[in-house]
């Protein structure tokens, strides 16, 4: 963020938050990112954010371990080393089913975590800095990219009249 | 979001987001109590001494046991059922509440996600420690070996291994990505130190993105909608060890569904034991309150009746069957030489819960803890009889024995139980047992007194 | 919020011409093809079974919500109370089943000669069955009418103690509920196979019936709504209903898979028998049975797109309909009818003409109230209901 | 064809090439079961099981290998010996009175088996528990193992020095030595005795029987002029009528008997039917078509009315009679209608009722049909006033020397004190015998008898039936043979073995034709093991005239009763008998037929007087001052206490030290001879509780269809009657899934209920052959018993009179095994001929295949028995069964399992693969029969077959397809490969 200019508007609480993103949408500033203690209800909408891929992503996954799962079983008992187990046939698929299904589960959950936290950027980093440390705690900020900060913040000031804000940076 | 004016709130006391962050980090921040060191003085004592009995099983053999030639499973796999039941109710709170949009649940699923986790591990012990050589355990595996030999994926003892490592995991992880918020908080307020630097790593530099909370909910809830089978799955398949045989009183096709509701209500059953406890000793009440048990003990009843349902319904149709072993096995059960299990066992699980239906007793904190270990005694005698009385009376009369346990089962028993105690005690000095963001997400509709909800 | 669905002529003539033509063809089926007398009893206990489970599993889901404190259904909640009044008509159409005994019920007129009949014969006998089946009836007619009475008495009266009162009777029908329908089930069906015998059998055919009820639940709001009712009913409330629907599909399959896997894989005669006899004559029912049932509503809703078009999910759950119909005919016909059952004509028309009472009946139920409970305490909360 | 081979350490030049010829290249390697393998040596996948299975093997080959080296040096290997395969010496079994003509299993040079010798006209084939665990006595390492004097260690050349010298100054002063021994049955013994005795010519010889059979023997003196026990002809008699004798178990030769017995329990050719008149629930008795209870004192009154009976009709003559205890007229109404054709028998050792015995069976014109006199039984010619007489003498000190072999009086004989002082009053005393005995404690020379399977001898158990037996082994232990001590102390040059072929050659030669040298017909009667030659006309006829001149007065018969309320009756246990094999640990370890109990004997005491006297399974009560715990057996005679005999041993061995109680000292001297049963008045409890190791603690069926049985009149109606439920199974039951077929062979056994005795000779011939391991009581206690083949024993009826019926469980080999469905790492699974595997080393000991069985076959190793567990210093060896010694008998083509592992029968596979492999090696299908598991080759009473399903010609097929045949548990439809055909009864005569 070093090298974005960019605004910060902080709140204590969620509502003028929703209020104040709304406000901005509608005066086409351009938020860089919401910061939120909680995941507060209705801001993805207010900030028509895209839905998501991970569903997609979990899908994918999780078929992929169903064919894996189903697949790798049949072969085993069909193909690579039937053996005769109490009479039942070499493809007893209904024994399949329940390996099928956990590694499906395990595949989709895997991914699906995996997808997050890839596409979040999220990873251990021991040198992290947080924007603000109050952030996880109970305060709300927007991050709105500015060309030039000071003629911004006025402008922004303006628009967000009224609405009940910490602090303008 | 609206909310009915019938529905009592579920956070009490006049909170912002501020004192439900000092409120919930506060067990972290100070020094324990004095309760705490007791605590983990006598459940690592049991824990050392259940570890002594496992190098003594794994030394001596299983013959230190008292199972024998026609008791092949008794304490061990009743045991293993029991955890696992146990650690079905963090899953159950956290996903399938999660879905039917149960608020009530945020206040409990930390501590209960936490404790299916040590549930687990103590259940998975139990299928390793029963072989009778735990040293090749890791052949159950389908790793490629110089023989080209994979498993049997017949065998109801594989799925177990898949469903419960599969479970072992998506809880694990269920429970951590629940969790980056909350270590995000901890990193925040620690100020400096060692412990910083750990939470840093944890939080996976978490700074609270609308983006990142936004796929942080997208992918709770599908967490949530793949653990829901699977918490059915596993306990489905917990119970096929026992269904899929021949064996009278094993063999019925109900078990799967109604181990599920069976683990759900010994699972809630130890989250109350465990939460009653906590709320005390913390100084949660507000966070956990009546409405809290009053909804857990709710579930009780249900599940409760849905397992005395199933009891009934085995009895029935054994009669029913017209077939002389199943009838027998059932009758057996009932009031053969273990006819006490049994009733224990159906007082415990079918008669006592149904207490509840009465108000004043549901919203009594010190009955329902009493009542709470009464069914976990019961569940696990559910399973002893399962297991037991099925066995010992089978097919040929001439193979018809008894079984008594051994100073080393009871000893793995309470092993495990130290463990778990040993667990829950460091975890509550380690993570926050509140989800805190959770909390804060949804204490202005559940909430009594936000200053904004006034 | 006084909306009042009304039953006009059109509808009532419509659906009289269906009663009738089905009536007409199921009477023609008999005299021209003569199916034989098991086929005919069986199609219509097949019917009885079908129809009053819907009506059943609709007093499930009120019941249910209810207990547990539901808000979101409220603005839906007289969708299945009608449907539940179908409960006595099916009473009438089940005591038909007295004269089919022989031909269903192979218990029924065992000689005593076979000695697992013998040692049921406490149980199964048809006195007792009959007693059983008032007693069933009874208690859900009751209990449901105590439901339903207190709804119109708390929407008359605004008085909280209604609502109370009917918390009250929907925990007492739970519980009723959840014995009879195991025992009803075990009676009217799986004493069919009076052999067999399955302790999981009471759980599936309850969860059809919650299931068949959930898809005709959302099949009605469609029609409503396509007639310009119910508006308020939006597309978080669809959602939440597709769900169930997808849900407990799945959980419907799951319980299926429970029963085939551990029969198949005990693989001990006197259970098999049952699936052997299906998946030999029935080969095609039987697959049919599970692509309607799961593989349907698992892929067309498993997208959260699809599960808030009410358009989609109406059209799974006639899939699923036919499904759990379809379902009920493999438990039934192969034990009552054996291997010349068969989806003929008689079996359409008849199912036609049941399905033409069932909605006169609920539409006549419709009418007599205002679509919505306007005193209700959730309501409020359903229809600022987000999902 | 077997190989019937020679002694090892002859090495003629040429003889050796009378064996079949063998190919000693790879051809005939086990290697060459892997025959799957490819071209270029890699091995395909499906061999991995093989592997693994013989890799085991090997190693265990390998490994006992070296151990052998110790016994027999190969300095020069021996050209008969290929490493991995069996080599088989004809040789005879005999200890005490117990006999039968066997074939020995070696393998490297170690006897690891005994069979039964099919060639043998007395016990064809057949084997006894007893027989079968006498192997392991071998290995005992509690034998003695060198001379012994005052109980230190000496050596042979100075202990000879001394007891010649001793002798020498005994015979030079006119003093009076005697030799004690068991009956000697062998004509090469007889001799080099009487050699003896020439050279001592006050030497007196006294052959003591510790079950004596004196009172039978003076009987027949005056009843038959013959001092000797006749030839019993079970096998020609329709109707048997027993009188407490335990002739399939333990009376005079039930190897003999049960094979002659069950020849007549097969309900297609015609049933014999058995009275038995009893007090204990005996083997016997237990197959006894009708048992009726008797108190040993009654037995003469019964005889008498049954005698008066008889008279009355035969010779129309009134005798006296007191009242009969029981009802006899129906016995005597089937015994008069089947004149000729039955048997009557006792096992009293009051001459008097022999004398009673021996007139019915006269009347009856029994004699000279089943009861012959030429070929009669040489096994017990002891008589009780002999050894009374030596005791008297030893008391009073007119005894210099004693030489005892193979008895033991000081355990055995009534008056034991009286025989443990004379002992002390004798100058020279030395035993001949080859373990540690009560006897032995007391004297001061011990020169130890070699093992019988290192021993040459001969044997003569009935007359005109030769067998030899000889060493298979080198002696392990610093022994020497009995004869040969005899020999050297009485100064002759010869070694025994060439004694034994001369007198072969002289005394044998003229019988035989076949063979023109000396040399040659002993060398061939070595390999058969058997010399049965033609009985000369004369002795046919000798008895026959004889016996009508012979008077008889019932009149004189002393009909007494016991006034005592209770009687002890004592019995000899199937597995013990009277007591010489007790440091063996199989037979410890045997489950009573009866009682299921091991390890113990006990009071069985009868259900009724149990309620009576308040008394419950272990308590513990007290008999004379003797210590019991009581034991409540349903058919027990009311009034009777069974206790069995040969327990509480104090100097055996550490196995069989202190196990049981010792009641010996309960038998009396009654007329003359002992008596083995007598009348207490009181019982008293002691309060004291007992737990028993038993196996089987539920006695009934619970009305299940486990064991089918039907009367012999339904079966000629209908023969699937008893098997309704069989019939319908199969019209029923169908599969859900293909059925798997077995293109090749099927293996499958067939178990006859009818002719099954129960004897459980089939339990240690399975344990000797599969390395089943010892447990210990305790451990059988805790019902850890690890036996691959039970025995189920059900009661059916009430409970003072139960019908006993007996049911053999092995692994069934289902082709729908439950067990093979749930083995998580696929351990057990099914063989591609129908057997169901066991992989032992990949099993992790789930035990989640045991609980899947319905019949419960499976064993688990749950401490380490056997050395082969994975961690050391947690071996739970209780009876020794690990040391290097002991473990040389154990079978190399069997793996000893570890601990934590499930072991269970195996169809024997590794005789199927070595039958395969020989079938393979000739080029030719496998024939019938030819393959035999341990359990079928061994059963005494033909009971259980075993083959291949899939060859419609074979045995078995043609048993499967009877209306006898059923599956247990069929409703399971676990499909087995083991069958049973239903029990017939005899209802019928």
């Amino acid at each position: 963020m070093e090298n974005i200019n960019y605004i910060s508007v902080s709140f204590d609480d969620e509502i003028p938050l929703l209020e104040a993103v709304g406000k901005l949408k509608e005066s086409n500033e351009k938020i860089l990112d919401v910061l939120t203690p909680f995941p507060v209800h209705g801001l993805d909408r207010a900030l028509s954010m895209k839905r998501s891929r991970i569903p997609l992503i979990g899908f994918i996954f999780g078929a992929f371990g169903a064919i894996v799962g189903f697949g790798f079983q049949t072969w085993v008992f069909t193909i690579n080393y039937p053996l005769v187990f109490g009479g039942k046939p070499f493809f007893s698929a209904p024994s399949f089913i329940p390996i099928t299904f956990e590694c499906t589960v395990l595949f989709a959950a895997l991914g699906m975590v995996s997808a997050m936290l890839i596409k979040s950027k999220l990873k251990p980093d021991s040198k992290f800095i947080p924007f603000d440390e109050n952030i996880t705690n109970d305060k709300f900020i927007i991050l709105i990219s500015a060309e030039d900060v000071e003629s911004a913040r006025n402008r922004i000031k303006l628009t967000l009249s009224g609405i009940n804000i910490i602090a303008i940076k | 979001m609206f909310q009915s004016p019938l529905r009592i709130p579920l956070i009490k006391g006049r909170k912002t987001y501020q004192s439900i962050t000092s409120d919930l980090l506060n067990p972290l921040m100070n020094k324990p109590a004095k309760l705490w060191y007791l605590g983990i003085t006598l459940s690592g004592t049991a824990l050392l001494f259940g570890a002594f009995m496992i190098f003594w099983t794994v030394w001596q053999g299983i013959g230190t046991f008292g199972e024998n030639r026609t008791v092949g499973w008794a304490w061990d796999i009743t045991n293993f059922v029991w955890w696992i039941g146990i650690g079905h109710a963090g899953t159950f709170i956290s996903a399938i509440l999660l879905l039917f949009r149960q608020k009530w649940r945020t206040s409990i699923n930390r501590s209960a996600e936490a404790m299916t986790i040590f549930a687990v591990i103590c259940a998975a012990l139990f299928p390793i420690i029963h072989m009778g050589r735990a040293l090749l355990a890791f052949f159950i595996f389908p790793y490629p070996n110089t023989r080209s030999l994979w498993v049997n994926f017949n065998s109801p003892l594989v799925w177990d291994v898949f469903a419960i490592s599969t479970y072992f995991t998506v809880s694990l992880v269920f429970w951590y990505v629940g969790m980056i918020p909350d270590l995000g908080t901890l990193r925040d307020k620690i100020k400096k130190g060692f412990k910083k630097t750990i939470y840093k790593v944890l939080s996976l530099g978490w700074k609270g993105s609308a983006r990142h909370w936004h796929r942080h909910e997208v992918t709770s809830i599908l967490l949530a909608a793949l653990a829901t089978p699977l918490v059915l799955s596993v306990h489905s398949i917990v119970s096929m060890d026992f269904a899929t045989s021949v064996i009278p009183g094993w063999h019925t096709t109900i078990f799967p569904p109604y181990f599920v509701a069976g683990a759900i209500f010994s699972g809630f059953a130890m989250v109350l034991t465990l939460m009653i406890i906590t709320r005390k000793a913390l100084k949660l009440e507000e966070y956990i309150t009546v409405s809290h048990v009053e909804n857990m003990n709710k579930i009780l009843i249900a599940t409760g009746s849905i397992v005395g349902l199933a009891y009934i319904t085995e009895l029935f149709i054994s009669w029913y069957s017209g077939v002389e072993y199943e009838h027998f096995a059932l009758m057996n059960r009932a009031t053969g030489p273990y006819w006490w299990a049994y009733w224990i066992m159906m007082t415990c699980n079918v008669i006592s819960p149904q207490l509840l239906w009465i108000k004043k007793l549901r919203t009594n904190i010190i009955f329902t803890f009493f009542l709470s270990i009464v069914i976990n005694i019961g569940m696990w005698f559910e399973r002893f009889v399962i297991v037991v009385t099925s066995l010992h009376r089978d097919f040929l009369p001439s193979s018809w024995t008894m079984y008594k346990p051994t100073i080393v089962e009871v000893g793995l028993f309470v092993g495990t139980l130290g463990f778990f105690f040993t667990a829950f005690l460091l975890f509550v000095r380690v993570f926050p047992v509140i989800a805190i963001a959770e909390v804060k997400s949804v204490v202005k509709t559940v909430g009594e007194t936000h200053p904004e909800n006034l | 919020m006084d909306e009042q669905f009304i039953f006009r002529k059109q509808f009532r003539q419509v659906l009289a011409i269906v009663i009738v033509v089905g009536i007409i063809g199921s009477l023609g089926a008999i005299f021209f093809s003569k199916p034989g007398s098991s086929r005919i009893w069986a199609s219509i206990l097949l019917n009885n079974q079908f129809f009053l489970g819907i009506a059943l599993g609709s007093a499930f889901f009120l019941a249910v919500h209810r207990i547990a404190w539901s808000g979101w259904h409220t603005v839906l909640e007289r969708i299945p109370e009608s449907m539940t009044t179908f409960i006595p008509v099916a009473f009438l159409l089940m005591l038909l089943v007295y004269f089919g005994m022989d031909k269903i019920y192979h218990w029924s007129h065992s000689s005593g000669q076979d000695a697992i009949l013998e040692g049921k014969k406490a149980w199964l006998n048809i006195p007792f069955f009959f007693l059983r089946l008032v007693l069933y009836f009874a208690g859900w007619i009751f209990l449901i009418r105590m439901m339903k009475k207190n709804s119109n008495l708390l929407m008359n009266s605004g008085d909280l103690k209604y609502h109370n009162r009917r918390k009250l009777y929907a925990g007492l029908f739970l519980v009723f509920y959840a014995v009879t329908v195991s025992a009803s089930s075990w009676d009217w069906i799986m004493s069919i196979d009076a052999h067999w015998y399955s302790t999981i059998f009471g759980w599936y055919v309850f969860i059809g019936m919650f299931v068949t009820s959930l898809a005709f639940i959302i099949l009605l709001i469609w029609f409503l709504k396509r007639i310009g009712h119910l508006v308020y009913i939006r597309t978080d409330h669809v959602h939440d209903l597709s769900t169930l629907l997808f849900a407990f599909s799945i959980f419907w399959a799951y319980l299926w898979f429970s029963q085939y896997l551990l029969i198949w894989y005990s693989h001990i005669p006197e259970e098999t028998t049952y699936f052997l006899q299906r998946k030999e004559n029935f080969r095609i029912i039987f697959f049919v049975n599970l692509g309607l049932n799961f593989v349907v509503p698992f892929f067309g809703l498993i997208r959260l797109k699809s599960k808030r078009q009410l358009g989609v999910a109406a059209l799974v759950a006639a899939f699923v309909l036919i499904g759990h119909w379809i379902d009920y005919y493999q438990m039934i016909m192969p034990g009552a009818v054996g291997e010349s059952a068969r989806i003929g004509i008689l079996e359409i028309c008849m199912t036609i003409s049941y399905a033409g009472l069932f909605i006169y009946i609920i539409f006549n139920s419709l009418a007599s109230r205002p679509l919505v409970n306007k005193n209700d305490p959730f309501l409020e909360e359903s229809l600022n209901y987000e999902s | 064809m077997k190989k019937y081979w020679r002694e090892i350490n002859s090495k003629k030049g040429g003889q050796e090439d009378l064996q079949v010829a063998k190919v000693r290249d790879g051809d005939n390697s086990i290697f060459n079961l892997f025959s799957g393998m490819k071209k270029d040596g890699s091995a395909s996948r499906r061999d991995f099981l093989k592997l693994c299975g013989y890799s085991f093997a090997i190693s265990a080959l390998a490994s006992c290998e070296t151990k052998v080296r110790k016994a027999v040096p190969y300095v020069i290997a021996p050209l008969e010996i290929t490493p991995g395969e069996a080599n088989y010496y004809a040789s005879s079994f005999v200890n005490g009175s117990d006999y039968c003509s066997i074939m020995v299993k070696t393998r490297e040079g170690r006897p690891i088996k005994i069979e039964g010798n099919s060639g043998s006209g007395i016990t064809m084939g057949g084997t006894s528990a007893r027989v079968q665990a006498s192997v392991l006595e071998l290995y005992d390492t509690n034998r003695y193992h060198g001379p012994l004097k005052n109980g230190t260690p000496s050596d042979w050349k100075s202990v000879d020095e001394e007891i010649s010298d001793r002798l020498k100054i005994i015979m030079e002063t006119n003093g009076k030595i005697i030799l004690i021994t068991p009956t000697i049955f062998s004509p090469s013994t007889e001799a080099v005795i009487s050699g003896f005795l020439e050279k001592f010519s006050d030497a007196e010889w006294i052959q003591y029987d510790a079950v004596s059979f004196s009172g039978m023997l003076e009987a027949n003196k005056l009843s038959f002029g013959k001092q000797v026990i006749p030839d019993y002809r079970f096998d020609k008699a329709d109707l048997i009528v027993s009188m407490g004798a335990d002739f399939l178990g333990s009376w005079l030769s039930p190897v003999e008997y049960t094979k002659q017995f069950s020849s007549k329990r097969d309900p297609d050719k015609g049933m014999n039917y058995l009275i038995q008149f009893e007090s204990n629930q005996s083997l016997t008795g237990s197959n006894a078509d009708k048992r009726i209870q008797m108190k040993p004192s009654h037995e003469t009154a019964i005889l008498l009315n049954l005698y008066k009976d008889i008279i009355a009709s035969v010779e129309n003559r009134e005798i006296d009679a007191p009242p009969s205890p029981v009802d006899v007229s129906e016995t005597s109404k089937k015994l008069l209608a089947s004149q000729g054709k039955s048997l009557v028998i006792s096992a009293s050792n009051d001459k008097q009722v022999q004398l009673l015995v021996n007139e019915i069976n006269k009347s009856l014109g029994n004699v000279g049909q089943t009861i012959l006199f030429e070929s009669y039984l040489r096994v017990r010619k002891g008589l009780d006033e002999n050894m009374e007489r030596l005791v008297r003498k030893m008391k009073n000190s007119e005894l210099d020397g004693l030489i005892v072999w193979n008895v033991n009086p000081a355990y055995t004989w009534y008056d034991r004190e009286g025989f443990i002082d004379g002992v002390k009053k004798v100058g020279l005393t030395v035993s001949l015998s080859c373990v540690p005995d009560e006897t032995n404690r007391l004297v001061q020379y011990i020169c130890p008898d070699h093992h019988y399977l290192e021993s040459w001898n001969d044997v003569e158990a009935k007359r005109f039936k030769y067998s030899l037996m000889q060493p298979v082994i080198n002696p392990i232990y610093n022994t020497r043979q009995m004869q040969d001590s005899l020999m050297k102390w009485s100064g002759g040059g010869v070694v025994f073995h060439d004694f034994l072929k001369g007198f072969w050659g002289s005394s044998f030669m003229s019988q035989q034709t076949d063979y023109l040298t000396s040399d040659a017909f002993f060398e061939n009667t070595l390999q058969k093991g058997v010399f049965e030659p033609a009985i000369p006309k004369t002795e046919t006829e000798s008895v026959k005239e004889n016996i009508d001149s012979i008077p008889f007065d019932a009149g004189k018969i002393n009909h007494q009763k016991s006034q005592c309320k209770v009687e002890v009756v004592l019995y000899e246990s199937i597995a013990l008998g009277e007591g010489r094999q007790g440091n063996n640990p199989w037979l410890q370890e045997l489950p009573d037929p009866v009682t299921k109990i091991c390890w113990d004997n006990y009071a069985c005491v009868s259900p009724v007087h149990a309620k009576e006297l308040g008394l419950e399974d272990g308590d513990i009560i007290s008999l004379r001052s003797i210590e019991l715990p009581v034991h409540i057996q349903p058919g027990q005679a009311y009034g009777t206490i069974g206790v069995a005999l040969g327990y509480g041993r104090s100097n055996c061995g550490m196995v069989g030290d202190g196990t049981g109680v010792d009641v010996w000292p309960m038998s009396s001297l009654k007329d003359g001879n002992i008596a083995y049963y007598s009348g207490i008045d009181d019982i008293v409890k002691t309060g004291k509780k007992y737990s028993f190791a038993q196996t089987q603690t539920h006695h009934s069926m619970e009305g299940r269809a486990l064991v089918r049985e039907a009367g012999l009149k339904e079966y000629e109606k209908d023969p699937v009657a008893g098997n309704e439920l069989h019939v319908h199974f199969t019209e029923t039951a169908r599969s859900l899934y293909k059925p798997r077929e077995y293109l090749h062979h099927h293996w499958g056994m067939a178990i006859d209920l009818s002719k099954c005795t129960g004897c459980a000779n089939c339990v240690i011939a399975c344990q000797a052959e599969n390395n089943i391991p010892v447990v210990g009581k305790k451990e059988v206690a805790r019902v850890h018993e690890m036996h691959w083949m039970r025995i189920d024993r059900y009661y059916t009826g009430s409970e003072d009179d139960p019908e006993v019926v007996f049911q053999p469980v092995l692994c069934q080999h289902c082709n729908n095994a439950p067990c093979e469905n749930v083995c998580p790492v696929a351990a057990t699974n099914h063989s591609s001929e129908g057997l169901n595997q066991m992989v032992y080393n990949r099993c992790i000991g789930t035990r989640y295949c045991n609980n899947n069985c319905p019949y419960k076959v499976r064993r688990f190793n749950w401490f380490n028995y056997t050395e082969a567990g994975t961690i050391s210093g947690n071996l739970r060896d209780s009876a020794g069964m690990t040391s290097d010694l002991r473990r040389l008998v154990l079978n190399p083509d069997v793996t000893v399992r570890s601990q934590g592992v499930i072991e269970k029968c195996s169809f024997c596979i590794q005789r199927i693969q070595s039958v395969k492999l020989k079938a393979k090696e000739e080029r030719r299908a496998i024939r019938d029969t030819e393959v035999q598991t341990a359990c079928s080759q061994t059963c005494p009473a033909n009971a259980i077959t075993f083959g291949d399903m899939n060859d419609a010609e074979s045995e078995i097929s043609r048993l499967i397809n009877s209306g006898r045949r059923y599956n247990l548990l069929e409703e399971l439809y676990t499909k087995p490969a083991v069958n049973y055909l239903t029990k017939i009864r005899n209802n019928k005569s």
